[in-house]
């Protein structure tokens, strides 16, 4: 009914949007758009997927250099502090109010800000979770690990039945990353400490776990769930945003649910918040500024979270949603996706600041080299700390 | 005509034909080069506001003390000195064959011809199962023939090996075209003649068509060993995205895309890219020198 | 003897092809696989029921037929500009006499190096400045020029006798006339060959088309690919159902064209009674 | 070696059969000369000898062995081309030292029978140019010289003389000639040139519409030729021919009457017809006069048909008596089959 | 058109000069011939007029045009190359109809011309074939045909006649003049073959050693040749030489004592060798009589030379009395000059 009243399409601004979505997420994404540009008369958004999540970095990237910028994209906030410093990011103060930021759950909210101003407005935002082959588990007697002590214990024990106890990504970066939190210090921070024992034990866990063949990285098929959904894997460790994929991928007669991550040595959980955010840029003009606020508030509106949360697998953003009966209904029917909202409290993102894709691909980098043995913890972190402070001199 | 010199007239007219090529190339490759040499040798540069902070040769000493750049250059040597001159034996020697064989050469060459045309992505994920260690093809193969599985993709011994295998699959439908075509060109009096002469099928190849292919050969190979000195998609493809496991199948072309799109640092980037670049100047150089000389040797005007 | 050595050559031709197609073959088969039961293969690589579907899914899920017009319209495009392009360069290089002809032959060569990633950057910004982007100019007009095609017409070219360039001129023949009608037609083999690798490139070209355009709207075939791979996984059948979809419309080119790459064999004088 | 072609066919791809059950011999040791039209198939049966092309049906024979099915390589044959057919990449030394490479003989005995070759054929100063260099008289030689390096079997010589100027043509003709001499190598040489295969071969092959239509010698061939095709194939200038129908009676009275009646055409040879010193019932009106060196050619026309002489010296007259040699008279029956020839009788 | 070339000089690439300040003129209208030596430059006289090759100095005119830096497009010239240069993708047809296409004419009118072309030259079966299957001088006629389609102002002829055999020879030669005489083109005509240039050609230019050695009517350079080269470029079988030194006073009182003086060499042409009929002081020993359809060439040892005559007929002795004409015998001087030439009164 609405439609008759809106006025010409010429008269509205045009907001427009990259993001990196693709499949099932970019058709949900789409609706929501579209029921965004019925809802109001003002703006119209033009949303267009640019490949993958990397790819959107090299549109961006390109897009800065030459001055064609839309009005906002989908990214990490990772990249805010390397976008101010090309001057090409703007806050959203003064067009999201924080009344409505304050809707988003805390956990979440941490990312949106550097140097105190709100940048990044969470989107499609995931939690690390432990996976499990619920048949194995029945069959050798065990049940859903709560430290990694036990973890590495139950993998032995798959190991020494012939099955591979822990799948992990292709980089088992988040992991250690969350690992080294627990273990007293980030991984990727401006000035990490990584020398100190408690680093390498955590380190040493997945190192071992993988010398003695009870973990795997996926190596190559990029995703450790094509491992798990085969049915000869005990553990496997993502995020909540395979959950969707996982479920039409699982052959008939294989059983498996998620749980919060182990805990390490007893310290408090933290768990690896991963996904992307939102950010504008300063190339638009007000009103598309405007819009795109618009569509930010419209995105955190109750239904549309959940819409969102329910047909792509990632975390509604507002607490009221995550508390909504709604959702509740939702996770009675996914009981995998339950494991998320009980993690999400203990989310702890890392900071963002200026150089952090590099030190993270240092990080990486360290991790791969161990997952193929090439070298050991205690040199791995004596590395990435050269480097890491390498780094940090060099952007100094 | 035969024995015309230049003249300006003669120039401006050329000058016409060349005109598309020129502009086309000019704006979109030479201008583009010499930004990315400049940037080569901005320090503390922000790409973004193109404030440059100082020129100097910072860029260079980073890719001199960066291991990375070590391996990079390593593995991507070696992918050019194994892969080039297999690609191209193993093209020679199909193309041969294709126009030895009276019947079903099309059929043949069609085939040869699909890992040309299967696009790169499709080619990762094919050769991902071929050499995956449970269920892949070629470990399945190596067991029958009681060779214990080797893990190709995860292993950082045998990864770039793989890489290697995959970049010769690919480049050679590419080359056996390249190869027909000028072996087409031969006209077939030389090998009768040749034949008459008592050249047997080995002599009528060192001694007829290999000098008369030659030309055609130095344009693959300088194009063969190109094409392996920028390989990227297939590592990207084949790896998931990485460069290997643990880096072991970094190639120049991907440190580069790391260091320009992952981790922001674009002049150090536009420097391995000049590096790269002068690399495989260097190596056309040698190469066409070789030929020529080759060429010479074999008693042909140079 | 004889027998012998065609028998070894079709041996060896056979085990390559083998190694060649299977990769292919894998491609179909999965592209005919339900999705949960891909990638448990060796053991039943052949699914029972073919999945016919899947195909229809592709078409669904992506504006495939968008993708595939802008595919065909910039792949003709691309490559009939380029090959304009590249035959009057290398016509010009074989046949006229210019001041710096080796060293502007030289110079293409060196720019044939020149790693393409470096120069997407740059080529955006102008691009953008140019206000191309989101145009099919973008897509077309930066590959109207191919130094390698040049190089490999030139090269064909030379070894043509030049005395038919000569009798063309006393024939009334322009430079112009003589390239039209008597270099490309003697030359047909090797100018198919160097346009359907062009045609195949620009076919699969994905970065750039990405890069350049904005909009679902001028997408090609390629990029949509990209609707079947996302950050947690990939559906492999689906995957490799919409690539049979991109390579399919390659190879019946190819098949098509190959009378004119084989022309040299068929033409040639002896045939059917030499041995 | 005696080569023999048995009843071969061969029809090129979607064309009549060229050759239709042709056979004939070139005996072991002589240089046989083969003539024929344009087209009329003369490279394709040296292509047929040389292994090049397969019959499709007969046989051929290198003295005793059946080499139909032998590959080129295996016949040991030196051939010129009628494109010569040199390697472009290589020099004129490297051309004619191919064979030998081929044979594996060393570099210096290579280069050393390239010198000797190359004095042959007079391209000592040649030796280091390209093919494309050379002009096409130099082609022919290098082609030529190629062609006997390697002392071959079997020698076949597609029209290696076609151009060359007189002076090296003759030159080149004696080299030919001395070479299969003292080698005894069985040749066949293509020629179109007559002299050429009067002056050095043993024997003549006329070859046209597929069909060997006479073997012998120049003389043979010149003076008893088989049927028209030959008599006039033979000969500079061609034979003048007559319908036998108009025949004045004084022309009558010199041909066998047995004979006569049977024939529709009479030849007569150009140096036959002479000027009548006494006066004759021939007359003929001289239409034009040409001196070709030594040679005057006469036109003459008749009423029973124009005529070229070469054997009326130079005159300014108009109309002239006629008398005709009996030898140089050839009678033909329909078919063109030769009934009489005047000439036997000279031998 | 007259065409003139002007103190041409041309070398090729690191060659010394082919011409040097060489100067000729094609009289208007006239078919001229060119003959030399292989490796002579006749070829690269054509290239020069076809505007293919550039000379290094010198003009070349047509008419009073001054075309040296004419392209040869502008040249309006008909050409058959040596290697006939057939455009292989083409048919028979398209190859004549090329010259036609490209001045834009009809499709009709131009298979129109073609089909007269291909009559005048005997290939109306052959149109639909492609060059490569199509015999030596069934290319060469496709050549011939494609040079005269556009009816050019000047046709330059590169050995057009080289593969054919005698009788189409003469006929295309009988082709060739009457085409040039019907149309009046001036023609260049490079041949190897003296029957050729002395039956069709107006004047005959020889060429030798990068100099123009003379330029005549046939009969002129048989008869008076103005040097050596030229006396034995021209006529068949060679002429006969021996040094004056040795000549038996027999002979030396036919000769000119004025001019003999200074001679070194005697040339005698091979008709002017005769059997004496009455005895005489010269005897020759005939080593050979070979026949060659009409002639006879007959092989004598003297001890002042060896010779060959024309003039002898068949016979079974084996020394003969000679008696030499004195219309046959030409004087030179050591470097080559004609001092005399006896066949002046014969003109
Ligand atoms: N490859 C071919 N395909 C079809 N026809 C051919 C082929 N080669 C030759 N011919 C035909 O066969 C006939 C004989 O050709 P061939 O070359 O043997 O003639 P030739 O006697 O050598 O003539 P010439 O004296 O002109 O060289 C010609 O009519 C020619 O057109
Ligand atoms: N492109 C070239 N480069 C170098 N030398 C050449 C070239 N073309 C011809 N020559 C030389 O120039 C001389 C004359 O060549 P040209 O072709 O004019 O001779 P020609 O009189 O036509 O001889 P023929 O009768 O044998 O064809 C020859 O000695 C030849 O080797
Ligand atoms: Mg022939
Ligand atoms: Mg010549």
């Amino acid at each position: 009914g609405r439609q008759t009243a809106t006025p010409t399409p010429a008269k509205r601004t045009t907001v427009t949007f990259w993001h990196g979505m693709t499949g099932t997420s970019q058709q949900t994404l789409n609706a929501m758009i579209r029921d965004f540009n019925h809802s109001q008369t003002q703006y119209r958004v033009v949303a267009s997927g640019q490949g993958n999540f990397a790819n959107v970095q090299q549109k961006i990237t390109a897009a800065a250099k030459s001055q064609t910028l839309p009005t906002l994209a989908q990214t990490t906030y990772t990249n805010v502090p390397d976008y101010l410093h090309g001057k090409f990011i703007v806050p959203l103060n003064g067009y999201i109010s924080k009344r409505t930021l304050n809707r988003i759950d805390p956990t979440l909210r941490q990312v949106s800000q550097y140097q105190g101003k709100t940048y990044a407005m969470p989107f499609s935002k995931s939690i690390g979770l432990l996976f499990y082959n619920q048949d194995l588990l029945r069959q050798l007697h065990l049940t859903v690990p709560r430290t990694w002590h036990d973890l590495v214990r139950d993998a032995a024990k798959a190991h020494a039945h012939g099955y591979t106890g822990l799948a992990l990504d292709q980089t088992f970066r988040p992991q250690w990353s969350a690992l080294a939190c627990q273990a007293g210090t980030p991984l990727v921070a401006k000035h990490p400490r990584l020398s100190s024992p408690q680093m390498l034990a955590a380190t040493d866990v997945i190192y071992q776990m993988i010398k003695h063949q009870t973990a795997a990285t996926a190596g190559t098929d990029g995703f450790g769930n094509v491992r798990f959904l085969k049915g000869k894997t005990l553990f496997y460790t993502g995020t909540s945003a395979a959950i969707g994929i996982m479920q039409t991928n699982t052959p008939k007669g294989l059983h498996w649910s998620a749980a919060k991550m182990p805990s390490f040595r007893g310290n408090p959980r933290v768990y690896a918040v991963q996904g992307n955010e939102l950010v504008m840029f300063n190339s638009a003009s007000p009103a598309q500024r405007r819009g795109a606020a618009a569509l930010m508030k419209f995105l955190l509106a109750e239904k549309q979270t959940l819409k969102w949360a329910k047909a792509t697998g990632y975390l509604p953003l507002t607490t009221k949603a995550l508390r909504s009966q709604d959702y509740r209904n939702y996770l009675a029917k996914n009981p995998a996706a339950q494991a998320t909202v009980k993690s999400l409290p203990y989310g702890k993102p890392d900071t963002a600041f200026y150089g952090y894709s590099e030190t993270q691909n240092a990080a990486t980098q360290v991790a791969d080299e161990l997952a193929t043995l090439q070298t050991t913890p205690k040199q791995g972190l004596a590395q990435l700390q050269r480097k890491l402070t390498a780094l940090q001199t060099d952007g100094e | 005509m035969l024995n015309t010199k230049p003249t300006l007239k003669s120039t401006r007219k050329a000058l016409l034909y060349l005109a598309p090529l020129l502009i086309i190339t000019l704006v979109f490759t030479v201008w583009p080069l010499i930004h990315a040499l400049l940037m080569s040798s901005y320090v503390r540069y922000n790409y973004f506001t193109n404030h440059v902070g100082a020129i100097g040769w910072a860029n260079f000493a980073y890719l001199w003390h960066d291991p990375l750049f070590h391996l990079a250059l390593r593995n991507t040597l070696c992918l050019v000195f194994v892969a080039m001159p297999v690609t191209v034996a193993l093209a020679l020697v199909i193309a041969l064959g294709l126009n030895r064989i009276p019947r079903l050469a099309r059929f043949f060459q069609t085939i040869y011809f699909l890992p040309f045309v299967t696009a790169t992505i499709a080619t990762g994920l094919v050769w991902n199962w071929i050499f995956r260690l449970d269920g892949g093809l070629l470990n399945a193969s190596l067991q029958h023939l009681g060779i214990s599985p080797i893990d190709w993709l995860n292993d950082p011994h045998v990864a770039l090996l793989a890489l290697i295998v995959v970049c010769v699959w690919q480049g050679l439908g590419f080359n056996v075209v390249l190869f027909l075509a000028g072996l087409n060109r031969i006209d077939a009096k030389y090998m009768r003649v040749a034949q008459l002469d008592g050249a047997n099928a080995w002599q009528r190849f060192t001694n007829v068509t290999w000098p008369l292919l030659l030309p055609m050969t130095v344009l693959i190979v300088i194009n063969t060993a190109v094409t392996n000195f920028k390989v990227f998609d297939q590592a990207f493809a084949l790896f998931h995205g990485a460069a290997g496991p643990g880096n072991s199948a970094l190639t120049l072309m991907f440190y580069l895309y790391q260091k320009f799109y992952v981790d922001n640092q674009f002049t150090v980037a536009a420097a391995s890219g000049v590096v790269l670049f002068c690399l495989v100047g260097l190596l056309t150089l040698l190469t066409y020198g070789y030929f020529r000389w080759q060429r010479r040797r074999l008693g042909g005007r140079s | 003897m004889r027998v012998l050595t065609t028998f070894l050559w079709y041996l060896l031709l056979i085990c390559g092809a083998i190694l060649m197609l299977l990769p292919f073959a894998w491609m179909i088969l999965t592209s005919l696989q339900p999705a949960t039961t891909t990638l448990t293969m060796p053991t039943n690589w052949l699914p029972r029921t073919l999945q016919w579907v899947n195909y229809q899914h592709v078409w669904q899920l992506a504006p495939f037929t968008r993708y595939w017009l802008n595919s065909l319209l910039v792949t003709t495009t691309t490559t009939l500009g380029q090959l304009f392009s590249s035959l009057l360069a290398a016509f010009a290089f074989t046949h006229l006499q210019f001041y710096g002809r080796r060293f502007l032959f030289g110079l293409l060569v060196a720019l044939m190096l020149v790693p393409g990633e470096l120069l997407l950057i740059p080529n955006f910004v102008t691009i953008a400045q140019l206000h191309w982007v989101n145009t099919y100019a973008a897509l077309i007009i930066p590959w109207l020029a191919s130094v390698f095609m040049v190089v490999t017409l030139h090269q064909a070219f030379q070894s043509q006798p030049r005395s038919l360039y000569y009798a063309a001129h006393i024939d009334g023949a322009s430079d112009w006339q003589y390239l039209w009608h008597i270099l490309v037609p003697t030359n047909r083999p090797i100018i198919t060959a160097v346009a359907v690798l062009q045609v195949i490139a620009s076919w699969n070209a994905f970065m750039w088309p990405l890069i350049m355009t904005n909009s679902e709207q001028f997408r090609t075939l390629p990029v949509g690919l990209m609707a079947f791979t996302s950050e947690q996984g990939t559906n492999y059948p689906l995957l490799m159902a919409a690539s049979v979809c991109v390579i399919l419309p390659l190879l019946i080119l190819y098949v098509c064209l190959q009378k004119y790459l084989m022309l040299g064999i068929t033409q040639s004088r002896w045939k059917g009674s030499t041995q | 070696m005696q080569v023999t072609l048995h009843e071969i066919t061969l029809a090129y791809d979607r064309q009549p059969a060229l050759l239709d059950h042709f056979s004939c011999t070139l005996p072991d040791g002589k240089l046989v000369a083969l003539l024929g039209p344009s087209g009329s198939g003369k490279s394709t049966i040296l292509n047929l000898l040389a292994g090049l092309l397969t019959p499709q049906a007969g046989q051929i024979f290198f003295d005793q062995t059946d080499v139909t099915t032998y590959d080129s390589r295996q016949r040991n044959i030196g051939m010129v081309f009628q494109d010569y057919a040199l390697y472009p990449h290589l020099t004129v030394r490297d051309n004619i030292a191919f064979p030998l490479k081929m044979a594996r003989f060393k570099k210096a005995a290579r280069y050393q029978r390239v010198a000797e070759l190359a004095d042959l054929v007079q391209l000592t100063d040649q030796l280091g140019k390209f093919p494309q260099e050379l002009s096409g008289g130099q082609q022919q030689r290098v082609a030529i010289a190629r062609a006997l390096a390697k002392h071959p079997a079997l020698l076949l010589l597609d029209e290696p003389l076609s151009s060359l100027d007189t002076a090296l043509r003759e030159e080149l003709r004696t080299v030919i000639h001395h070479i299969q001499r003292q080698t005894g190598v069985t040749t066949l040489l293509v020629t179109h040139d007559q002299e050429d295969a009067l002056q050095i071969a043993d024997e003549i092959m006329v070859l046209a519409h597929g069909r060997l239509q006479q073997i012998g010698t120049g003389q043979a061939l010149y003076q008893s030729p088989h049927n028209l095709t030959v008599a006039q194939f033979i000969g500079r200038p061609q034979i003048n021919l007559c319908a036998v129908t108009n025949l004045p009676a004084t022309l009558r009275t010199l041909l066998p009457a047995a004979q006569l009646a049977q024939a529709t055409t009479l030849g007569i040879r150009s140096e036959a017809v002479h000027v009548a010193t006494t006066p004759s019932p021939l007359t003929a009106a001289l239409t034009a006069q040409v001196r070709l060196g030594r040679d005057t050619q006469s036109h003459l026309h008749t009423s029973y048909g124009d005529f070229i002489s070469t054997a009326i010296a130079p005159t300014t007259a108009t109309a002239v008596p006629l008398t005709i040699d009996r030898q140089g008279c050839l009678l033909f029956d329909a078919q063109g089959a030769c009934l009489w020839s005047g000439g036997d009788d000279l031998a």
